[in-house]
């Protein structure tokens, strides 16, 4: 194993670490704003995870939108609902413990399934840039699909206008 | 993508572009004229409905009227390009790349679909007058028929997930359009969050499908996992996660949780929409998931939806006894349905007859629209001009609007299955089919369900026919437009059982892509 | 040629039933006329059958007046036939039931009239509110005796049979029903005629079924239930005697005993005859009707048109006709203990006519088919003749217990004279036909027992001439009794005795014409004369070519002449000697008390009443014995179980499901306690308990869903490692 | 880099988010935080997707089918958020909590 | 024709919804019930003349025009040909009767009706006439779905006969849904019966001629595990709507709470759906599995009959006694069909043992003319009970009493049903009850001896509740001034009374009808 290999290893455990130690924090912290910040670091943890797979677009996508976006606008629901000043005590209900032993199995069956599965392994160099393939990729073999997005915003737009408007 | 192709998604487009119109025209006009923007939407769902058909003629010159109700596909995939091919029954490979199929199975529930938006649509016109947001949930409602179509005609996990949660978050937004009402918000909340949550772990199950077969693809998928036999394991565990999301959409048992607490908080015509809309879509997904991907494991799938639909079957109809809101217990109702349709689902057996289990889902669906849509016309009626909504407030129903409570009648023998009527059609398709693929056990739960029904769909009507009208009950009077309502899904109830020769045509050549026609 | 027409003879009477009900209901007199007509228009044409037959002679009972047009249904390829089927034993039940009735008819026309004294005390003459009833009754009564004795199927032959119980139970129920100005009859009297008409009914219903099983079991055995093929020899022998079901009984024995227990039935024998004493609760001329002339004589008819089937029986080892021999022989003395200690003149003549009818089987026991028939048709002139005189008396003295009667020989001296000739004709008095048909029978069970040749059955003949040798002392006994009390000593009850008058013609005439009977019919079959045995007995039987060997008036024949006459006339003297030497005075008890326990035990009958469980008393309450009040018992318990056990099914499921849910709220009280009370059923407790599932809480509605998705995965994935 | 890191170890650090997703979504009293678990799970989703992409793909550079799902699934949860984070202002509006389990009005 | 008499009550039911009047309403439903009894007569009358099978200008299946030889009047018409299911009506011998009894009852309970419901008439004359149709439909389709469809149509009207217009002293909403889920419990087996004989038969096929002419070559016919629980689906339906002893405890509630002319044609009309049941489709369909099972059915049927009669004795509401004797009655018609099934296959084919063959015969004529009698002597029953209620406003036995002399004309009325009910001969009942017995002494000698005591008890329980109770004894001054039958009610009970002498006296001109169906049958049932 090369130095570059050992490096990237370290590198790995050391970004899952951290995004795994900000997403046990947004759980479990009682403080919701504590959580959401907590959740911007997970965002940004998995952001580096997008890079180290060479998604680089991806990344830069997670954090305009996730944090740009959606993780300020659970800030902001934060603040509208006052949850701040009030200080709840634990944030936990009265299942968690069934929960955990429900989620805990879980993860133990999709483990076993990560190691058991012959998953496909091609592993092909990424020489250049594949943004613009991305890009052709979008408008011809997903058209579809980015049309029904567009109407799901727009439709979500609305709706969410219809809601919360005051 | 040349314009012929625009053709074959003409239906979804139609319903799209007319919800465009209905914001804009609700723009200009400020609030005012709902009512037209009502008949827009209606035209705009006759349209689609007209449309469907014509797309599937294919002329042919053997056929008596030298019309063939064919199988054009029209694929929307990367290597064949937008392309309209031809195929006389559904070849895997040649469908490999498509994102969206325009099959016969598409255009089924393309019919049905515009079906339920209109006669929904009929009811909403007397609950709209004079609340705020109309031409809102017109457009909303226009674009939730158009997700459902979506989702059948979906053979790609990403095109599944954002019909999927297109539709979803539409239901999230009509669920909770009373604003000021608590428990539409209510309803609308836990909606979300159950929904959100079962997408999720559907998510996950779709990610391992892609995983292991390196595409988004039905049939692809299905083609390398039938290849292989150890991606068994993946197979199957992918597929249970998956039954998840779909299980919410169809409000199957562990999934179901949510059903009656959206039935009752939801504004009642939403409340209809949701008891048929997304549970025939889902059916739609379960099929094409069934049939083309896990199809191989047959022991396996028909095993876990035989169990789920005998829970659903018995947990819906025995948890119905008790309920006194009939929102609720028709809530629970349709959680039965489900279960019955299940057993379609489960006994599907490729044998070629008239009684398999493709064709029973398929009829039952029919049949299933209609009464429940009746039933839910019924509700709708009454609690518009009495706002009752507990079973003992329809008393002496049968002095106060007599059509309403002889036609309730008709739908809750329907629900439960007596003979004159299409439910009864549908059950006995699905019993039938499931004696024939050798679940006579089941059919025998299921007959045993069917009885224990009965009771619930009769404490319905007993206060309308047995107990004396409370005092100062005027009569029921209500509009033109749930009147033809009312009169569309009692015929129809009624034709289909005595007249099911057209039902059985429109059924056999929605399967006919299976190969499984009836002939 | 007029046998053609035999099947019309029960129609005139049905017809004046029917005419008497639909139309001329309200005219009392009407209905008489029209019923007297129907009956009189029988008479003739019977008389008319009976005359051809009689020129036809013997032979007639080879291939008698038969035809069976009628097709009543049809079952599978074969038919059910009915028609006439007149033998010489048939022709003479011509002659004599319309006869019989004919008197009767008379006879009731004044009976059915109710004089009372009103407030202001002075006599009213009204006829019963029900008088056109009575006439419609006894008119189809005698209709379906005549339909009886003509039938061509034993089919025919049970269906009359049946309709005259249904007769008999309305005639006994005549007065069992009072309106609210009525006051004809009393209380007690309406309690007594409703329990006794259903005892009757339900006693003879028990008789019928035994009939009628014996009847299906010959139609399955021998494929038809017409007299003519029925005894063809074939049949007889090899079919029948396969072995029954029943260990150590072959068919034929088997269908016999049943045919016999529908006689014990009808004719009122040993075990099922406690319906006739209290049948007497009717008026006299349907007592009269009922137990002289037809219903009773009926049960006798059967065994005689059946007596192929028991002859082929005794002579194959049977034992049938030896048990037809025991219950006749037993019947006959038993009935005539009971007799002597009735105090109701009504009632000694019952069980004296149980004691003639056990007198009759028991001769047709021991094959004496002749002497047995005989006996029947005399029985019936003289026993109606009593009866009539009874109810004579009783219409004029008001009551029916001999107690109160005495010395009325004055005041009703032709009723008298009547009375005697019947009497002397029931105890085998010389000149009487009682005595040519009684000693004829003691003759033949004399010759048969002690001097014919030794066969198994000669120690059963031996105890059965014993029986009748004392049974006719005891008749002569209870016969005189009744004589004494009645009409010679003191009156003991002024009152009656004042009242007592004779009764008007149109009553005492039958009695007449029915005494000149009695006296001269009897010569028919006298020692020399014998036609009426060459009549009958030389034909022969249906299928039996062979005839009834008549043996000459030898020595032996005087010798029990003598011996039975003497057995009569010491049976008197002893009765006058108890009653008619010292009369009984006016509330003296019956001298014959004075034996102590065996009287209280004859007064009681025994206690049959109790052990069967249905004693009607004099004040007309039922008192429920041992068998009723057990089938009351069953009633009420299958009654019970309906309720509980099977109904309750379900509610049983519903106490299940509350055990459970008490089981379930034990440990988890916080759901429990909010359950809406469940249903009934146990689906409604597994309802409601499921329906808290629903806890409203949307991530406890997750979590289930996550869980059961994680466990169908998890199944999955355990399976695939398998 | 590729080879350096097995491809197991990014699904199981998806798995390990998305079960810290779901018991967040599961046992937290806040709506709000309820929907941050909703979000850890779909990016849980996102890096299964991009990893079976690097990976699992014959062309990555044709047949970008993972990015371009895992573009999707962003913008699907956005729309999602939005919707959610109405809701539960509106529940705040009506019913001045936002606590999971005080919303059960509607049971039984 | 029989179309015609099928669905002329419905068009009846629908033209009643538009009347305007109470009146005008009863007048039109009696007149319009009149024509499918006029039709039935004709129909009847010409029987012996019945061309063979007339094709009433519609076209059947080659096959099932061979298999449908011996029934009449029948009816043909494609209408599912999917599934091969035929509209195919047709009528025998056996079902005729049943035919022409349910017209009669049904305008006589109208007429009767017309008088006695005065609130929410519209309703009760729509209801009665779709019942009619209901129960016509079973006896004259030949199509298993369309029995089916007929069988369940007559369950909703009767729900709601009892259920609205039934007397509130006796829980008429339980005993409504009571029976509705009784029946429909045992009919749903009956379905899944069905659809097994559909897939297991050679063409798939629901004609109940066909399935029974080719029974021996078809699949189900040769599995002894389909054909035994196809047997046991369609045996508990019959057996609940029988009622046979164990399903039989919904009978006393249906009948006390049901008003009169409901209660008429419930015990007149719908028990006899399931005793048509057991010779149309158990006896001709399943020989060798009924034969097999022939001892245990008889058992419960004799148990019903005893059973009964001794329930019936300990009541004291005399319509639910009534109701109880009709579990005993229908005991014995079952006891017939069961003892024709005990038949072994060489009795009924070898002509020397042609004896056991008439016998045979002898039981189904007698369970089949069991049936129309009793429909016609409990309908008279029932009539009279109602009568009674009317003036006496109650059904307590010990209340009554001496009523023969207060109200003769009512009082011989009731002499003649009751004596007829309890088999006098001369009367209707016993000619059913004699036939069946010759029967079942053939083949189930041991149980007829017990079932004969059934006789003597039915004979007890009338006798000593019905007749001595009510009209024999002291009348009470509380019922001094009870009025005596008008003349509808008397006209509403002499035809009744006429047939039940008519049959008592002749019965072979219903029986000829009978027996030409019965030959025909058991044949069938000898073919293997």
């Amino acid at each position: 194993m090369d130095l570059i290999g050992i490096i990237s290893q370290v590198v790995f455990f050391l970004v899952a670490a951290l995004t795994l130690a900000a997403a046990f924090a947004t759980v479990l912290l009682r403080n919701v704003f504590h959580a959401g910040l907590a959740l911007v670091g997970t965002f940004f943890g998995v952001a580096a995870i997008y890079l180290m797979l060479e998604a680089e677009f991806l990344a830069i996508v997670q954090v305009l939108i996730y944090i740009g976006a959606i993780a300020v606008l659970i800030l902001f629901a934060i603040m509208l609902t006052r949850s701040l000043m009030k200080n709840e005590d634990s944030g936990m209900n009265k299942q968690w413990a069934w929960a955990a032993i429900a989620i805990s199995t879980l993860f133990l069956g999709m483990f076993i399934v990560i190691l058991q599965v012959p998953w496909l392994l091609n592993t092909s160099v990424i020489g250049t840039d594949i943004v613009p393939f991305l890009g052709t990729e979008l408008l011809t073999t997903y058209l579809l699909p980015f049309e029904i997005v567009s109407v799901l915003l727009l439709a979500t737009l609305i709706g969410a206008f219809i809601i919360a408007r005051e | 993508m040349d314009g012929l192709v625009l053709l074959y998604l003409s239906p979804e487009l139609i319903l799209i572009a007319a919800s465009l119109l209905i914001f804009g025209l609700d723009l200009v006009w400020r609030g005012r004229g709902s009512q037209t923007l009502g008949i827009v939407a209606l035209v705009a769902l006759f349209l689609s409905l007209i449309v469907t058909p014509l797309i599937a003629f294919r002329a042919d010159p053997t056929e008596l009227l030298s019309i063939k109700w064919g199988n054009q596909i029209a694929l929307f995939c990367k290597i064949c390009g937008p392309t309209v091919a031809d195929l006389s029954y559904w070849e895997p490979a040649l469908v490999a790349d498509a994102i969206y199929v325009s099959d016969n199975l598409t255009n089924f529930f393309r019919i049905i679909a515009s079906i339920t938006g209109i006669v929904v649509l009929f009811a909403s016109f007397d609950f709209m007058r004079g609340r705020k947001f109309v031409g809102e949930f017109y457009a909303l409602f226009l674009l939730a028929i158009a997700a459902m179509m979506m989702m059948a005609g979906s053979t790609n996990l990403l095109m599944i997930f954002l019909t999927l949660e297109f539709l979803s978050i539409v239901s999230y937004i009509l669920t909770g359009y009373l604003r000021e009402n608590k428990k539409s918000n209510e309803a609308a909340i836990k909606y979300f969050l159950f929904g959100a949550i079962a997408s999720a772990i559907m998510l996950y199950g779709m990610s391992m499908f892609y995983g292991a077969t390196g595409s988004l693809n039905l049939a692809q998928i299905g083609a390398v996992i039938t290849a292989d036999t150890n991606y068994e394991v993946l197979a199957l565990f992918a597929a249970a996660l998956m039954l998840a999301g779909i299980g919410f959409k169809i409000a199957l048992v562990p999934f179901h949780m949510w059903a009656p607490d959206a039935y009752e908080g939801a504004p009642t015509p939403v409340t209809a929409f949701l008891s048929v809309g997304p549970k025939v879509a889902g059916f739609a997904i379960l099929l094409r998931l069934t049939l083309q991907v896990i199809y191989v494991y047959q022991f396996d799938w028909v095993a876990l939806y035989s169990v789920v639909a005998v829970i659903t079957m018995t947990l819906g109809n025995v948890i119905a006894l008790t309920q006194s809101n009939v929102k609720r217990l028709l809530a629970y109702s349709s959680i039965a349905q489900a279960g019955y349709m299940l057993i379609g689902v489960a006994s599907i057996s490729g044998s070629g007859q008239p009684l398999d289990g493709v064709n029973a889902v398929l009829i039952y669906i029919a049949a299933y629209l209609f009464t429940n849509l009746g039933a839910f016309l019924v509700v709708i009626a009454i609690e518009n001009k009495t706002g009752a909504v507990d079973i003992s407030q329809y008393g002496g129903m049968i002095k106060r609007a007599p059509a309403l409570a002889i036609l309730m009648t008709y739908f809750m023998l329907s629900l439960a299955g007596i003979p004159p009527t299409a439910g009864f059609l549908g059950k006995f398709f699905v019993f039938g089919s499931a004696i024939n693929s050798g679940l006579a056990w089941l059919a025998v739960i299921g007959v045993i369900n069917s009885v224990i029904s009965l009771f619930y769909y009769m404490r319905v009507i007993r206060p309308m026919f047995f107990d004396p009208t409370p005092e100062g009950a005027q009569p029921i009077s209500y509009s033109r437009w749930l009147q033809t309502g009312l009169v569309v899904t009692a015929v129809m109830t009624l034709l289909i059982m005595l007249f099911p020769t057209p039902l059985f045509n429109l059924v056999s050549y929605g399967t006919q892509i299976f190969g499984i026609a009836m002939r | 040629m007029i046998q053609n027409f035999t099947l019309f003879i029960p129609v005139f009477p049905l017809l004046a039933f029917a005419i008497i009900v639909l139309l001329t209901r309200r005219n009392n007199r009407l209905s008489a006329w029209i019923a007297i007509v129907g009956i009189i228009m029988a008479l003739v044409l019977s008389l008319g059958v009976f005359l051809e037959s009689l020129a036809e002679g013997p032979e007639l009972a080879q291939h008698p007046f038969y035809a069976a047009p009628i097709v009543w249904y049809p079952y599978g390829l074969a038919t059910m036939n009915f028609g006439w089927f007149v033998d010489p034993i048939g022709s003479v039940m011509l002659f004599m039931v319309p006869t019989v009735c004919l008197m009767i008819f008379i006879y009731s026309v004044a009976y059915m009239r109710h004089s009372h004294v009103d407030e202001q005390g002075h006599h009213i003459q009204e006829d019963d509110p029900r008088y056109s009833h009575f006439f419609a009754y006894i008119s189809l009564f005698t209709a379906m005796m005549l339909l009886l004795v003509i039938s061509s199927s034993l089919l025919q032959f049970f269906i009359a049979w049946e309709v005259m119980g249904f007769c008999s139970y309305a005639l006994i129920g005549f007065w069992s029903f009072r309106g609210l100005k009525e006051h004809h009859i009393d209380e007690a009297q309406v309690g007594r005629a409703r329990g006794a008409s259903i005892k009757a009914f339900l006693v003879t219903r028990v008789g019928d079924i035994l009939l009628l099983t014996g009847m299906i079991l010959l139609l399955l055995v021998t494929g038809t239930l017409d007299f003519t093929q029925m005894f063809n020899p074939d049949g007889l022998n090899n079919v029948l005697l396969a072995d029954s079901p029943l260990p150590g009984m072959t068919w034929l024995t088997l269908i016999a005993l049943l045919i016999f227990g529908g006689t014990v039935g009808k004719s009122a024998q040993f075990p099922l005859h406690i319906w006739l004493p209290d049948a007497m609760e009717g008026p006299t001329p349907v007592s009269a009707l009922i137990h002289a002339a037809t219903m009773v004589s009926a049960g006798i008819f059967l065994i005689i048109r059946m007596f192929p089937l028991f002859v082929v029986d005794s002579q194959t080892g049977g034992n049938a006709m030896m048990w037809v021999a025991i219950i006749g022989a037993f019947t006959a003395i038993f009935a005539a203990t009971i007799g002597l200690a009735q105090n109701d003149i009504k009632r000694v003549l019952a069980y004296s006519t149980i004691s003639q009818l056990g007198y009759m089987l028991a001769a047709l026991g021991i094959g004496a088919f002749v002497a047995g028939s005989f006996h029947l048709i005399m029985h019936a002139f003289f026993k109606a003749l009593l009866f009539l005189a009874a109810g004579a008396v009783i219409h004029s003295v008001g009551t029916n217990d001999m107690l109160k009667m005495g010395g009325l020989w004055r005041k009703m001296p032709i009723t008298f004279i009547t009375f005697m000739i019947g009497a002397f004709a029931l105890m085998g008095i010389f000149p009487f036909a009682g005595f040519w048909s009684k000693d004829e029978i003691l003759l033949e069970a004399l010759r048969a027992g002690f001097y014919g040749e030794a066969s198994p059955q000669t120690q059963t003949i031996r105890f059965v001439y014993i029986c009748l040798a004392i049974a006719a002392f005891l008749t002569a006994l209870y016969t005189g009794r009744q004589i004494f009390l009645t009409f010679f000593g003191k009156p003991r009850d002024e009152h009656a005795y004042e009242h007592a008058h004779e009764s008007p013609i149109t009553m005492w005439a039958p009695l007449a014409v029915l005494a000149t009977f009695t006296t001269f019919l009897g010569l028919w079959n006298a020692p020399f004369i014998g036609a009426f045995t060459h009549y009958i007995g030389e034909g022969g039987l249906m299928g039996l070519p062979q005839a009834f060997e008549h043996t000459a008036f030898d020595q032996l024949a005087w010798i029990s002449m003598f011996l039975s006459l003497g057995i009569a006339i010491g049976g008197l003297i002893v009765a006058y000697l108890i009653y008619g030497f010292r009369p009984v005075a006016a509330g003296q008890p019956d001298p014959f008390a004075r034996l102590g326990i065996i009287y209280k035990v004859l007064v009681n009958k025994y206690w049959l009443d109790e052990l069967y469980g249905y004693k009607i008393n004099l004040d007309g309450t039922v008192q429920r014995g041992l068998l009723i009040r057990f089938a009351g018992a069953l009633s009420r318990g299958s009654y019970w179980l309906d309720r509980k056990v099977i109904d309750g099914l379900v509610n049983l499921a519903g106490w299940f499901g509350r055990i459970l849910a008490r089981l379930w709220g034990w440990f988890d009280a916080r759901i429990i306690d909010g359950i809406v009370n469940a249903t009934a059923s146990v689906t409604g407790e597994i309802a409601g308990w499921w329906r808290t599932m629903q806890t409203g809480d949307v991530q406890n509605y997750a979590l289930i869903a996550a869980a059961g998705a994680m466990a169908f995965a998890i199944i999955f994935l355990l399976r695939s490692f398998t | 880099m590729i080879n350096d890191i097995p491809l197991v170890y990014y699904l199981s650090l998806s798995a390990a988010l998305f079960c810290v997703g779901l018991f967040g979504a599961l046992a937290r009293r806040n709506a709000i935080a309820v929907l941050m678990g909703i979000e850890l799970m779909l990016n849980a989703v996102n890096i299964n997707f991009v990893a079976f992409w690097r990976y699992g793909s014959v062309n990555p550079i044709l047949n970008q089918a993972g990015i371009v799902f895992a573009l999707f699934v962003i913008t699907v949860a956005a729309a999602e958020a939005a919707v959610g984070l109405a809701l539960v202002i509106s529940i705040y509006r009506s019913r001045d909590t936002v606590n999971v389990e005080e919303i059960d009005l509607l049971k039984w | 024709m029989l179309s015609a008499i099928t669905f002329i009550p419905l068009l009846g039911a629908i033209i009643i919804l538009f009347l305007p009047s109470d009146n005008a309403i009863k007048r039109f439903a009696i007149i319009w019930s009149i024509i499918p009894l006029i039709l039935a007569t004709i129909a009847w009358v010409i029987f012996p003349t019945w061309p063979d099978f007339t094709l009433m200008g519609s076209y059947c299946p080659p096959d099932i025009w061979v298999a449908s030889a011996n029934t009449y009047l029948g009816e043909c018409a494609p209408w599912i040909p999917v599934l091969g299911i035929q509209y195919h009506l047709g009528v025998d011998g056996i079902s005729m009767p049943l035919v022409w009894l349910t017209t009669l009852l049904t305008t006589l309970g109208l007429f009767y009706s017309a008088r006695v419901i005065n609130e929410r008439v519209k309703e009760f004359f729509a209801l009665f006439l779709i019942l009619e149709m209901g129960m016509l439909g079973v006896f004259v389709s030949l199509d298993l779905f369309l029995f089916y469809i007929f069988w369940e149509i007559g369950l909703v009207p009767m729900y709601f006969l009892i259920g609205i217009w039934g007397h509130d002293t006796d829980r008429p909403q339980y005993a409504a849904i009571k029976f509705f889920l009784y029946t429909l419990a045992g009919s749903v087996f009956m379905l899944l019966a069905i659809i097994a004989l559909y897939l297991f038969s050679t063409p798939h096929t629901f004609d109940i001629t066909l399935l029974t002419a080719n029974r021996d070559n078809m699949p189900w016919a040769k599995d002894a595990l389909i054909s035994t629980l196809a047997f046991l689906g369609f045996f508990l339906a019959f057996a609940i709507k029988m009622p046979l002893f164990p399903f039989h405890t919904w009978l006393p509630d249906a009948h006390t709470a049901a008003p009169t002319a409901g209660s008429v044609i419930l015990a007149g009309i719908l028990l006899k759906l399931g005793g048509y049941g057991f010779i149309r489709i158990l006896l001709p369909m399943f020989p060798g599995t009924f034969q097999s099972l022939a001892l245990w059915i008889g058992v419960l049927a004799v148990i019903s009959i005893v059973y009964g009669a001794f329930v019936a004795m300990s009541q004291n509401d005399f319509k639910r006694l009534v109701a109880y004797s009709s579990v005993n009655h229908m005991g014995f018609v079952i006891l017939g069909f069961a003892a024709a099934a005990a038949l072994t296959n060489e009795q009924v084919t070898s002509p020397e043992l042609s004896n056991y063959f008439n016998n045979g015969a002898a039981a189904i004529n007698g369970a089949v003319l069991a049936m129309f009698s009793h429909g016609v002597i409990t309908g008279g029953l029932f009539f009279l009970v109602g009568m009674l209620y009317e003036r006496t406003h109650t059904r307590e036995l010990a209340q009554f009493g001496g009523f023969m002399a207060k109200v003769p004309i009512y009082g011989a009325l009731l002499l003649l049903t009751a004596f007829a009910s309890l088999g006098l001969p001369g009367l209707a009942g016993f000619v059913g009850e004699f036939l069946v017995l010759q029967g079942s002494y053939t083949t189930l000698t041991a149980l007829t001896f017990v079932a004969v005591i059934g006789i003597v008890l039915t004979a007890a329980y009338f006798l000593w509740k019905v007749i001595q109770k009510v009209l024999l004894g002291q009348a009470d001054e509380k019922w001094a001034k009870l009025p005596d039958l008008k003349g509808y009610e008397i006209l509403t009970l002499v035809p009744l009374a006429v047939l039940m002498v008519l049959i008592g006296i002749y019965p072979s001109w219903i029986l000829d009808t009978i027996n030409q169906a019965t030959i025909v049958v058991l044949k069938a049932v000898g073919a293997t």
